[in-house]
């Protein structure tokens, strides 16, 4: 999380798969913060949390300390995440109803926020809710609260999209879920700091710095000098 | 006023009028009033607005409700779901009217309307589509959009236990849009495992106290 | 409360003390109603609610269904009414807190609060905090909240001050608490409706409609029809 | 973050810095965090602006914090009681400020900075002197007056039990400010009777959950 860390080019790995990407979150989540992790792949990162981190895990449909989905031994019907899957609750867990509960999002409590991403900006604006095709029907959900809620912003997705295109731009052409949100971008090929200054490279995976600027169309910085890890190291 | 304690689901929706605006509580399955929506269904109130999170899934439920062509508008934060099928087909065809709002701004439009306030500025959905056309505002450097409360005629919600005055808890995440709900309507129906006897809950521990309540079921038991 | 009853001028009694006044007002209470009861002589309103009643006492310091004031033995510190004075709690009593409780006054959801003033308007401006003296310490409390939320706003007043002054006026001369928001005004000696149609008096006690309206300089308009309890009927 | 466990009122206190706005809980004597109150005057901040229901009553607690000249200013709803000579001195003599709040505007200006709401239109107040200056606008045929949130820098406040990550729960009418105060301020320190292992509160009635308080201390309690 230091702003002045050098950048490093680890060519012994990468790309990096889901789970990896979800390690790589986790290790930057504070000890002790209280987290949102979005529907679908952000929710990998509870299983890269390390023993002891008191990373306590908010669900929007209102609860604090949720525990992990729950075994099919322990289904309760009233105790589902906010993708409707059913999970447990940790000792020192609370229960709020649906206003208390994005008004804790929006009063900026929340630590962190992990969310997926169809696009993020260089300037850190996100676009994950809508993919603007025009017989798509629109669904937001709590997107758009998340995104603006918490005191830092992750987005975890690949770099690039099936076709090709890279995921992080420019501008979005995507509708937008909300503007200059996003803080940190964490992708199979590189990490990245996202902000009002730009677009800072963080960490590479399998390519170098040079390699992923090319493929970019961006402004691109590298975080202050270059580290590299040379491909072979034992990781 | 004094709440009523219903016999069955259907005298407890009884007088629902063509037009109204229903707030139907539930986040998936949980806290959502299943055996009202059916017992609304029978009772045949339509030209109906229907705010609810989602828009109905599989065929029943919310989904059936809108199958039978009663929902004339829906106000909801994610409608589109794998197995919003009634819903994706009445919206493709045109049949029904579709409003989406951010989830928390949904829940907090109703708190407004349950608490007075006129309108409030929030942030979230600045500079996205579904923020455009409405008036926005820069308050000590922040953006934000200004949005106005959405009031039900009706609630109908599902909770935990009832007393007989009309107290209500809800259990686990079930709780999640019926408190506000309840504050958000002029009629409150709210369907209950179980009713017990006045001075049964602690009233430390009340989530919607009763003045918010004006009618209440058991029902969603096994028999 | 019926709107198109006959004035009654009862000239067997009158003035009316304190308690005549809470009992006048406790009978227009309907059955069941959420009730907010003001600090000072609007909290003797529920010495007169008959056995049975159901009606549900607010306080806005957090709680429904408050009971009568503590004996000395059972007095909590953590149990008063909005006047700080030790209470107790019924069966079916809820706890809340401050922004709840004021959401729930706010919102329209009390069906009846009962206040004192200093004076009321014509059209039912309340003025009830301040006295409008230069040198006077502002101290509103929640006065200008229980004004504007309950459905139906009850005044419980002397009709004259005691320089003879009447109370209620055609515009009111102290910095009001609220535009419009009392429906009824129960005095010493009459009942008045007061709002967008003007002032009604609804019952006289101890003067007939004509003194009062001699002593008043209002545009009075009396319930239609005038029936009168002449003098020495037993009551 | 995680909640820290205080060995006395003083160590929960410290680092509150000159200039602080500093919201107290409590209403009357009930949920009044006496010891934070008095921990505070030992600790010397000062310029402080208080944010209270009221002004401080006879010698001790807030009135004691107010006769030391460390407040500047005080927001609040009913500054004058039968007993609150020190507040009466000091404004009669122009040594502090005073911004009169309606009590429900003031409890909710500090809702509206914990749920990051910029602004919002209430009822209360439109057409009397407290609304002088203030933006109003017609809203579906009412007059609305526009309020801005209170954000405070420290709050204190006193709550019945925490756990040992901070979660709180209050007794009956003591919860008053409590709650909304622990969603309003940067860093939230509530004093407490009683201290139990995570786990003991029940998830459903917890009030004031974990993630608002930072700082908690056994107090008021006699030894």
């Amino acid at each position: 999380m230091n702003s002045t860390a050098s950048l490093v080019e680890n060519l012994d790995r990468g790309p990096l798969s889901k789970d990896e990407m979800a390690a790589l979150v986790a290790r930057d989540i504070p000890h002790g913060s209280y987290v949102n992790l979005g529907i679908g792949q952000p929710t990998l990162v509870a299983d890269h949390l390390p023993e002891g981190s008191e990373v306590v895990l908010h669900t929007e449909n209102g609860m604090l300390n949720m525990g992990p989905a729950a075994t099919p031994g322990q289904v309760d019907p009233d105790l589902t995440n906010a993708g409707k899957i059913p999970v447990t609750e940790l000792p020192g867990a609370a229960y709020f109803h649906h206003a208390d509960s994005f008004a804790m999002m929006r009063g900026g409590h929340l630590d962190v926020c992990v969310l997926g991403a169809f696009q993020v900006s260089a300037v850190g604006d996100l676009a994950n809710w809508h993919t603007g095709k025009p017989h798509a029907i629109p669904a937001v959900g709590g997107a758009m609260d998340l995104a603006i809620g918490a005191k830092k912003v992750f987005v975890m997705m690949t770099l690039f999209a099936k076709d090709g295109a890279p995921k992080l731009v420019r501008e979005c052409s995507y509708p937008l879920t909300g503007l200059g949100c996003v803080d940190r971008v964490y992708t199979d090929l590189a990490t990245f700091r996202v902000g009002p200054e730009g677009t800072t490279v963080l960490e590479t995976f399998g390519v170098t710095y040079d390699e992923l600027a090319a493929r970019l169309d961006l402004d691109l910085a590298s975080a202050s000098g270059v580290g590299q890890v040379p491909p072979g190291r034992p990781s | 006023m004094t709440v009523q304690v219903c016999a069955d689901a259907d005298e407890a929706v009884a007088g629902i009028r063509d037009g109204s605006t229903v707030l139907v509580g539930g986040f998936g399955m949980a806290g959502m009033p299943v055996e009202l929506i059916d017992a609304l269904i029978r009772q045949g109130a339509s030209d109906l607005t229907v705010v609810s999170n989602n828009a109905g899934n599989g065929d029943t439920g919310l989904a059936a409700l809108l199958a039978k062509g009663r929902v004339r508008r829906i106000v909801c934060s994610f409608p589109r779901q794998s197995d919003s099928w009634v819903f994706d087909q009445l919206y493709r065809e045109g049949r029904i009217e579709l409003e989406v709002v951010p989830q928390g701004t949904l829940a907090e439009r109703m708190r407004a309307a349950g608490a007075g306030i006129g309108a409030f500025f929030s942030p979230t959905g600045v500079g996205t589509p579904l923020a455009e056309g409405k008036e926005t505002r820069e308050i000590g450097g922040r953006t934000y959009v200004l949005e106005h409360p959405i009031k039900g005629d009706v609630a109908l919600i599902g909770a935990h236990i009832a007393d007989r005055m009309g107290n209500l808890v809800y259990r686990k995440t079930a709780r999640n849009f019926g408190p506000v709900m309840a504050t958000a309507a002029t009629t409150v129906v709210a369907q209950v495992r179980e009713i017990v006897e006045t001075g049964a809950i602690d009233p430390e521990v009340v989530v919607t106290p009763s003045i918010y309540v004006d009618r209440v079921v058991r029902a969603g038991v096994a028999a």
